[in-house]
């Protein structure tokens, strides 16, 4: 367990930076694929987080709960694109501006 | 803590209702490549015996006839088997009974009648079970979505249709989102306390506040996070915005389900991550907890924008999403009220009692839509209320007392339900955010008692169809609407047991 | 160094992450991403995380993005979406305004979160309590107020908990007893210090030898040497001044001259022993003897040398045995498979089930022979609509 | 006799088993059958109030408290310590609720078996019916706020129910039934939202909403109480006084409590007020609950349009019980508004604008039901006025003697309306031809002269309208008069200014009440049939006219039941203040008032004065030929009349200023606060527009090519915003996107508020 030499605040920084990157992502990108990959950078990001405080806090929790969100991000990811090849194939198109069915 | 533990020191037996279910969900699918395509009705039937035999195994714990295991913990504090989530289970397993009955004749009518649904709604209720029960902050994040991602599933059932895919992939979309806001929200509880167990968590949020550490911004901030994840799962304003396009366009079956199973799960996790993680997050010398003042404001905004929007609804499915907007507000009210020590088990009560009530209503609201909905999903608009009771009176005549319940009328499950609530935040000080609550519930009297109107007083064609399995879920709600509403004791006797196991 | 490292692997990460959200090609947007996975992965190894890296590597980058990939090229959809031209103009400056402001919120609770370190903090002690005093019943044990053990019978030890760093008095009286109100058996000061582990031994007999505290404080950490471990020994024969432990078998001594109320720590390897206790310089008869057992790797034992009182009064010394397992190395595969396998084995099932989930769902969802099938003969009960119904008369918007 | 008190459960089980019974078996029992059982199980009830009442009586008027069988654990939290028992109070005020109630119920009940005979729902009108006994009763019986409050929305229902009851009457008619039955029902939720409020507070002050705890009897602190002697029960011995039972104390005792020791405040967590404030405070919410349930300004503009309704139902919700409600109610709470002076303020001057505004309107109106309706808001507003000067006596036997003789009216007009039906049927009969599309059987231009044609209908409708006026002998003059003098009275002898207002106004609705009064009378019945139809209009069947006559000897002695002290002979005859002495055991501060001469003499004389009034303008010659009201006609009167007739614009001020405004707010809230606001406003006012324009600047600046750059600009702005109108109401997922992550901001700025505030040193 040698000195990393990096404080914990930066990866935790950094990992702000890439969540509200994937945040921005999730927001602007019109193609759902890259919608879920931005999901999956915000995810990734929390688990950088989760794995520096674990560092921090000298614990375990942090990084089974890391392992439990990448499990989980591959269940959702099927389920996703599941739904984008369904979706495809009705439309023919996987641009969500295009989902605009309901208007009240 | 140094060694590994055998498998029975886990306590598995305290949660034998929900390890019961997901087994029994394992094991129903299975068994059910052995039944022929034409004979669905055999699965669907074992569903029932399933969740029936669950439901049977939860009442038997709280009424404490039978103790499963040994104390409340059980899986090292993962899992928390008290009166909260007994109760929690009971809810939730009455209304999957009912989501199965009124799904069986609506599947066959849209021509999807396959034994995938039963098995997803099964998982997707032990998911909300296991949320009741959670004990740490990753059992309230996987539950969650366990109970999502089946019904991400089951919105898009009726694909190819456009409108069932395209909720599923709205809800999917969103809900993925969401739940990137309820991690990282986690990630920083963790930074600023180094456990995610709550037990822990309330210690170690004791000790932040006595020292008043400045890591608090980090605690609070992450609280915040998590709170945003699960007020999305609620429908709380501003993240309500999926809702009414999830709920019209997903197919109604899973709608009636989805609407409570998911508040349900929702408030449970709420419940627990504030009252027992969160209970003592208390700043600057006050008795209530930091983030009551946030959860009251977020109830009223969704009280209001639910009731207000609701009025100018012309679909009934749209109507009822704005309206299960409003009843989150209303249930929010009690989730704050749990903020202030001395009410949190008197608000914790109204929170369950309120969803208990909510269950029957809502899940019968949805059934007679179900009932009078066309094969090809048209029809759900208020116009097919038009002169229903001239055709069918004893639909019409349930739709009123689901109606008359939704709005708070006396002797009906509702009224029970928001005089609970309303109380317990009177006693918490929370006077403003109640007068609010009771002038909204007011308001949403115009909306609910016109679709009572149409079915009385306006002439119409007034279709419906009534199979025996709908029927019967609309006499189970019916009668558990009235019933309720008009022995509150019933429900208040076996209300008063319920606690959270920690947080005090 | 290992900054320069960390802001050279952070600044490709960035950037990775922002080529993937302008890249309008979705073959190059996902490409970009495994980058930045790789880059996570690295920031993990430097966190001490091997398995997570590894983990990050195989299933994220590995697995899940060539699924992405797949599904792609399936769609032939790289290009078929224009890629990043929002519906309205203002929509990107809005959500770039909101970004900024949630990242400086983030920013500021992380510099005011007390984590600008660069060493793990070290964890509050761990405490646990052993009872050989001589010649009283079932004991309980109050540390500061809070009990730490109850009904705790001869030779027995509670469990480790933490506690935390402080002064405290120890107080052991009777099973069952009012702290306040009996006269304690015991009572005396303690420090506990972060980052340790301590066995608090009561030694002593009733009514001759004054009962005292033996507090052996130790580490619980996992050992450097593969085939190591840890062994402290307790004296807590008030009749024998010095006493020795050997090896029966080498005859070697692992432990001279132990005065009694002393402990001591030291290294031993692994591997079947027995071990004897011998007075001081005689060889003869052992005092007291501990049967052949094997000792292993990377635990601790607690070998506390007690007399234990016979039902007719006398005395038999003998030799408590109690061992724990040392904690494991954080982050690595054998520490996060015992967590899985101990206290988070019901969240592991839940992903399980969750995980089959996703596979019923992408089924469901997908397979053509699982879409609208035949009607079978069924009554048909509301058929579709044919004429539209008449106009609301509520204005629905 | 005290077991008889056991029997309470049974005023709710009766009504309750009749209702069921009509409910499930009503298409099988035919019209008889139904009527049997719904009349029945009102007589049943009306004979369990009796032997109530008997049991009172022989128990020397001790107060009972019953549980619900089954429901005593109604609402109970043991943590929390609250209990709410599903429990019935029998006093001497509930008793009398019940008797008028049951009384008066049964009596509509029989005549409506007439009444209603051949609708097509006949069994559905028994159902409802039966419901609002049941609701009724409920309301009068409960010992707690909450089951009042239960009772209070069940009527509603009920009424709201009938008033719609035709809602499938051809053409408009059916669309102004529905109408009028929202209307009620919306109004009345105004009201109700007080009611609500106010018992809420009422919890939080005292921590229960019981009236009384069992075994607890009122006390009376004050030293007003002292100095006015009870009249026949000696006041409670001065040691006892000092006595204060065991436990825990009722509401209205604790407040009694409270009072004496003074000084005693409320905290409501943000406020602490002073006890008399907060009583105050509910004492004014129960009022706004009151002028909903009992018709009075504002809230009062639902009556008169309730009476689409069947005229029974008229009769018996909407005049003799529900709507005294309210009037019920505020006795019931008579120690808050005791204590509460500047409610008591209010309530007078509201209950006595009320009775003169709507005795003003009555004059105006043709329709024979709606002059009926003002006629019972005018009386309404007696009896809160009465509430208002503390004369809380006064107003329960204005109560009850009102519910004899308006009920009489109603059945009268009823009586009147289908004779003339029968009649119009009698002419067109054959002649389909004969296009008679004006005809209104309620209009009372078209009648005249019935007379002769409907004598018993005639004579029992000229009773209740002597009681009304307030003739000597009938009913309405004692009451009446106890009133008047009470609100003098309290004038001069507490110099409050309310008892001078109240007795101003009252007496000049009094006066209006006999003119309007007459003229109705002359209008139906006097001069010549001014319509075929009247010409041959028969009198009603027995069902109908034996309960008239029985109500019109009650108008004629029900007075005497309360005879005031100091009347010449009656007094020694009858007993003073026989009724005022029955209540003063549940109701503390019920007084007694004395008999003034004077005041009798002129108020009768008033009354007979404008009765004469109204003799020589609807004389013989002039309803003979009657197309126009007189008072329309002659110059003098002509604007008093068509602002009469207008309501006073009541329900256009309504409409105007409420419910448009309302209604835009409520659209406006939908569209602009949910799309616009957050799609638009906040989006584009916020965030785009300051944006743009800032953009704008710089190309302004940075460009050369100055203006015309400008103005091409602005062109382009106005094409896209003109097309983000139109596109942006639809549901991009990333709108929703964008507003979790604004939620999530919310939610942060919200959490971190305490901190934020520590920084700004606040």
């Amino acid at each position: 367990m040698g000195s990393s030499g990096v404080s914990i605040e930066l990866y935790v920084l950094l990992s702000a930076v890439l969540f509200i990157m994937g945040t921005i992502g999730v927001l602007l990108r019109r193609n759902a694929i890259l919608v879920f990959m931005s999901v999956e950078l915000m995810l990734n990001a929390a688990n950088l987080a989760l794995v520096a405080f674990a560092r921090q806090w000298a614990g375990g929790d942090g990084h089974l709960m890391v392992f439990f969100v990448m499990t989980v991000a591959a269940a959702e990811v099927a389920v996703g694109l599941a739904l984008i090849v369904a979706i495809f194939r009705t439309k023919k198109s996987i641009d969500i501006d295009n989902l605009h069915l309901f208007k009240e | 803590m140094f060694s590994v533990p055998d498998l029975s020191d886990l306590n598995a037996g305290a949660a034998l209702p929900a390890i019961f279910l997901g087994a029994y969900a394992c094991l129903l699918m299975i068994v059910d490549l052995f039944i022929p395509r034409t004979r669905k009705q055999i699965t669907v039937a074992l569903t029932l015996v399933g969740l029936g035999a669950a439901l049977a195994l939860s009442l038997l714990a709280l009424g404490d006839v039978v103790e499963f295991g040994d104390g409340a913990v059980a899986f090292g504090g993962m899992y928390v088997a008290d009166r909260f989530s007994d109760a929690v289970n009971v809810t939730v397993l009455i209304t999957a009974i009912l989501g199965v009955l009124v799904a069986y004749n609506y599947l066959e009518r849209i021509r999807r009648q396959r034994s995938e649904y039963y098995y997803l709604l099964l998982f997707t209720t032990l998911g909300v079970m296991v949320m009741g029960a959670a004990g740490d902050l990753v059992i309230v994040f996987v539950a969650l979505e366990l109970l999502s991602i089946p019904l991400y599933i089951l919105s898009g059932f009726r694909w190819p249709q456009e409108a069932s895919e395209e909720s599923a992939l709205k809800y999917f979309i969103l809900g993925a989102f969401s739940s990137g806001f309820l991690v990282y929200g986690i990630a920083l509880v963790y930074g600023a306390t180094g456990t995610t167990d709550f037990r822990a968590l309330w210690q170690s949020i004791g000790q932040i506040v006595a020292d008043d550490a400045s890591s608090k911004y980090l605690l609070l901030v992450g609280t915040g996070l998590v709170l945003v994840g699960l007020g999305f799962k609620v429908a709380a304003v501003p993240f309500h915005m999926w809702t009414p396009d999830v709920y019209q366009g997903a197919p109604t079956s899973v709608v009636a389900y989805m609407s409570v199973a998911a508040k349900i799960g929702g408030f449970a996790a709420l419940a627990r991550v504030l009252g027992a993680g969160m209970g003592n997050l208390t700043l600057g010398g006050e008795a209530a907890a930091a983030w009551q003042s946030t959860v009251w404001i977020i109830a009223a905004l969704t009280m209001i924008l639910g009731n207000v929007v609701a009025i100018v609804q012309s679909d009934l499915k749209r109507l009822l999403a704005y309206s299960s907007i409003a009843h989150a507000g209303y249930l929010l009210i009690g989730v704050a009220a749990v903020g202030t020590p001395a009410v949190t088990d008197e608000a914790v009560r109204a929170v369950v009692m309120y969803l208990v009530a909510y269950a029957f209503t809502n899940v019968g609201a949805f059934a007679v839509i179900i009932a009078v909905e066309k094969d090809d999903a048209s029809n759900t608009g208020l116009d097919s209320m038009r002169g229903l009771a001239a055709r069918q009176p004893l639909l019409a005549a349930s739709m009123a007392v689901f109606m008359l319940s939704l709005t708070g009328i006396p002797l009906t499950a509702g009224f029970v339900g928001k005089w609970f609530v309303f109380k317990s935040a009177v006693a918490a000080d929370l006077i403003p955010v109640a007068v609010i609550g009771v002038l909204t519930s007011l308001v949403s009297a115009y909306y609910y008692l016109r679709i009572v109107w149409y079915m009385y007083f306006e002439q119409g064609k007034g279709e419906a169809y009534v199979p025996a399995p709908l029927a019967w879920a609309i006499s189970i709600a019916t009668v558990g609407t009235l019933a309720l509403g008009i022995f509150p004791y019933l429900l208040s006797d076996l209300a008063n047991g319920i606690t959270l196991a920690f947080g005090r | 160094m290992e900054l320069t490292l960390f802001l050279i692997v952070g600044a490709i990460a960035i950037v990775s992450a922002a080529m993937m959200l302008i890249s309008e090609n979705a073959v190059y947007s996902a490409l970009f991403l495994i980058l930045n996975f790789a880059c996570i992965a690295f920031l993990f190894l430097m966190l001490h995380a091997p398995f997570l890296a590894m983990v990050q590597i195989t299933v994220y980058a590995g697995a899940i993005m060539v699924l992405f990939l797949f599904v792609i090229m399936l769609l032939g959809a790289e290009r078929v979406v224009p890629g990043f031209q929002p519906r309205f103009r203002w929509f990107t400056p809005i959500v770039v305004v909101l970004a900024l402001v949630f990242l400086v919120i983030a920013s500021i609770a992380v510099i005011n979160g007390e984590v600008d370190t660069t060493e793990p903090r070290k964890s509050q002690p761990y405490v646990r309590v052993v009872h050989v005093l001589d010649g009283a019943g079932t004991l309980d044990f109050y540390l500061g107020d809070q009990r730490v053990a109850q009904g705790l019978a001869f030779g027995q030890a509670s469990e480790y908990l933490q506690w935390r760093d402080g002064e405290y008095q120890l107080t052991a009286v009777e099973a069952g007893q009012d702290p306040q109100g009996a006269t304690p058996l015991l009572d005396q000061m303690i420090a506990l210090e972060k980052g340790k582990s301590y066995s608090l031994t009561a030694v002593g007999r009733l009514g001759e030898a004054a009962p005292q505290l033996v507090t052996a404080a130790h580490t619980l950490d996992y050992s450097d040497q593969k085939d190591g471990l840890r062994a402290v020994v307790v004296n807590a024969l008030p009749d024998r001044l010095r006493v020795d432990l050997r090896d029966m078998d080498t005859n070697e001594t692992l432990v001279g001259a132990l005065r009694y109320g002393e402990t001591r720590e030291f290294q031993l390897s692994k591997g079947v022993r027995s071990l004897a206790l011998y007075p001081t310089g005689s060889q003869r008869t052992p005092i007291a003897e501990l049967p052949e057992q094997e000792l292993e790797a990377n635990t601790l034992v607690l070998w506390v040398f007690a007399e234990q009182r016979q039902p007719d009064n006398s005395f038999r010394d003998v030799i408590v045995n109690l061992r724990a397992d040392a904690t494991t190395t954080f982050g690595s595969p054998t520490h996060i498979g015992r967590l899985l396998l101990s206290n988070y084995v019901l969240p592991f099932q839940l992903v399980g089930l969750l995980l089959l989930v996703a596979m019923i769902g992408a089924i469901v969802l997908t397979h053509e022979a699982l879409g609208p099938r035949p009607r079978l003969v069924r009554r048909l009960a509301n058929p579709p609509a044919v004429v539209s119904q008449t106009a609301p008369t509520e204005p629905s918007k | 006799m005290e077991n008889f008190f056991n029997l309470v459960p049974l005023v709710v089980l009766i009504p309750l088993a009749g209702m069921l019974i009509n409910l499930f078996a009503g298409k099988h029992l035919g019209e008889r059958g139904v009527g049997i059982v719904g009349a029945g199980a009102s007589a049943l009830t009306f004979f369990v109030a009796v032997l109530l009442w008997i049991a009172q009586v022989n128990t020397g008027y001790k107060a009972a408290v019953v549980d619900m069988p089954l429901l005593a654990d109604w609402i109970t939290i043991p943590s929390a310590n609250v209990t709410i028992p599903w429990a019935f109070r029998v006093d001497t005020l509930s008793v009398t609720m019940m008797l008028v109630v049951t009384g008066v119920g049964t009596l509509i009940h029989i005549y409506a078996i007439g009444y209603m005979h051949g609708d097509e729902r006949f069994p559905r009108f028994f159902v409802y019916m039966n419901m609002f006994l049941l609701f009724m009763l409920i309301l009068v019986t409960g010992n707690n706020f909450l089951m009042m409050f239960v009772g209070w929305e069940g009527v509603g229902l009920c009424s709201y129910l009938l008033i719609g009851f035709w809602f499938d009457k051809p053409k408009g008619v059916g669309w102004r039934n529905s109408d009028a039955a929202r209307k009620a029902f919306i109004v009345n939720r105004v009201g109700d939202f007080g009611l609500v409020l106010g018992v809420l507070i009422t919890f939080w002050t005292f921590g229960t909403l019981d009236f009384y705890h069992p075994g607890e009897e009122p006390i009376a602190h004050h030293a007003e109480a002292a100095e006015e002697p009870r009249l026949f029960v000696p006041p409670i011995p001065q040691e006892e006084k000092a006595h204060q039972p065991e436990g825990p104390l009722g509401v209205f005792n604790q407040a009694e409590v409270w009072l004496e020791e003074g000084g005693h405040k409320v905290d409501f967590g943000m406020v602490s007020l002073s006890f008399e404030t907060t009583l105050t405070l509910i004492t004014l919410l129960f009022l706004l609950g009151a002028t909903g349930k009992s018709a009075q300004i504002p809230l009062f503009v639902w009556l008169p349009d309730a009476m689409a309704g069947p005229t029974p139902v008229s009769a018996l919700i909407h005049a003799a019980t529900m709507v005294t409600a309210g009037v019920y109610m505020m006795v019931r709470a008579n120690v808050f508004y005791h204590a509460a002076e500047l409610t008591s303020f209010v309530v007078a001057v509201i209950g006595a604008t009320t009775a003169l505004v709507a005795g003003f309107i009555a004059v105006g109106q043709w329709d024979i039901k709606r002059v009926l309706a003002y006629s019972t808001v005018s009386q309404l507003g007696f009896m809160v006025a009465a509430v208002g000067v503390g004369a809380y006596a006064a107003a329960m036997f204005h109560l009850v003697t009102h519910a004899c003789f308006k009920a009489l009216l109603f059945l009268g007009s009823g009586s009147v309306i289908h004779g003339m039906e029968h009649g119009h049927h009698h002419v067109t009969h054959g002649h389909p031809s004969h296009l008679d599309d004006d005809f209104d059987p309620q209009d009372m231009r078209f009648m005249g002269g019935l007379k002769e044609r409907m004598p018993v209908t005639y004579w029992t409708y000229l009773f209740g309208t002597l009681a009304l006026a307030g003739i000597i002998p009938f009913a309405g003059f004692w009451s009446k008069d106890e009133i008047l003098l009470d609100s003098l009275k309290a004038g001069v002898n507490k110099g409050l200014l309310g008892g001078y207002i109240a007795f101003v106004l009252l007496l000049t609705a009094a006066a209006f009440t006999a003119f309007y009064m007459w003229r109705q009378v002359s209008l139906i019945f006097l001069g010549k049939p001014r319509h075929a139809a009247a010409a041959h209009a028969e009198e009603s069947a027995r069902v109908m006219t034996v309960p008239l006559i029985i109500l019109a000897a009650l108008s004629l002695l029900i007075g005497f039941i309360n005879v005031p002290g100091g009347f010449p002979i009656l007094d020694w005859i009858l007993g003073k203040h026989q009724f005022t002495s029955f209540l003063e055991h549940s109701v503390t501060y019920a007084h007694a008032g004395t008999f003034n001469f004077l005041l009798a003499t002129f108020a009768v004389l008033l009354a007979l004065g404008a009765i004469y009034l109204a003799r020589s303008v609807y004389s013989e010659p002039v309803l003979a030929t009657l197309r126009r009201d007189p008072l329309e006609v002659d110059p003098r009167t002509q604007r008093g009349f068509a602002l009469a007739n207008a309501k006073l614009y009541w329900d256009e001020f309504y409409f105007t200023y409420i419910v448009y405004p309302y209604r835009n707010a409520a659209y406006w809230l939908a569209q602009e606060v949910d799309w616009r606001f957050w799609h638009d406003y906040v989006h584009n006012r916020l965030i785009r527009d300051p944006f743009n324009a800032a953009t704008a600047v710089l190309t302004w600046r940075v460009d050369k090519g100055l203006i015309d750059r400008a103005f091409d600009g602005l062109g382009w702005l106005t094409r896209r915003v003109g097309q983000r109108l139109r596109t942006i109401q639809t549901g991009y997922v990333h709108m929703y996107a964008l507003s979790v992550l604004f939620g999530a901001l919310l939610v942060m700025f919200l959490i971190l508020v305490p901190l934020i505030r520590d920084w700004l040193g606040l």
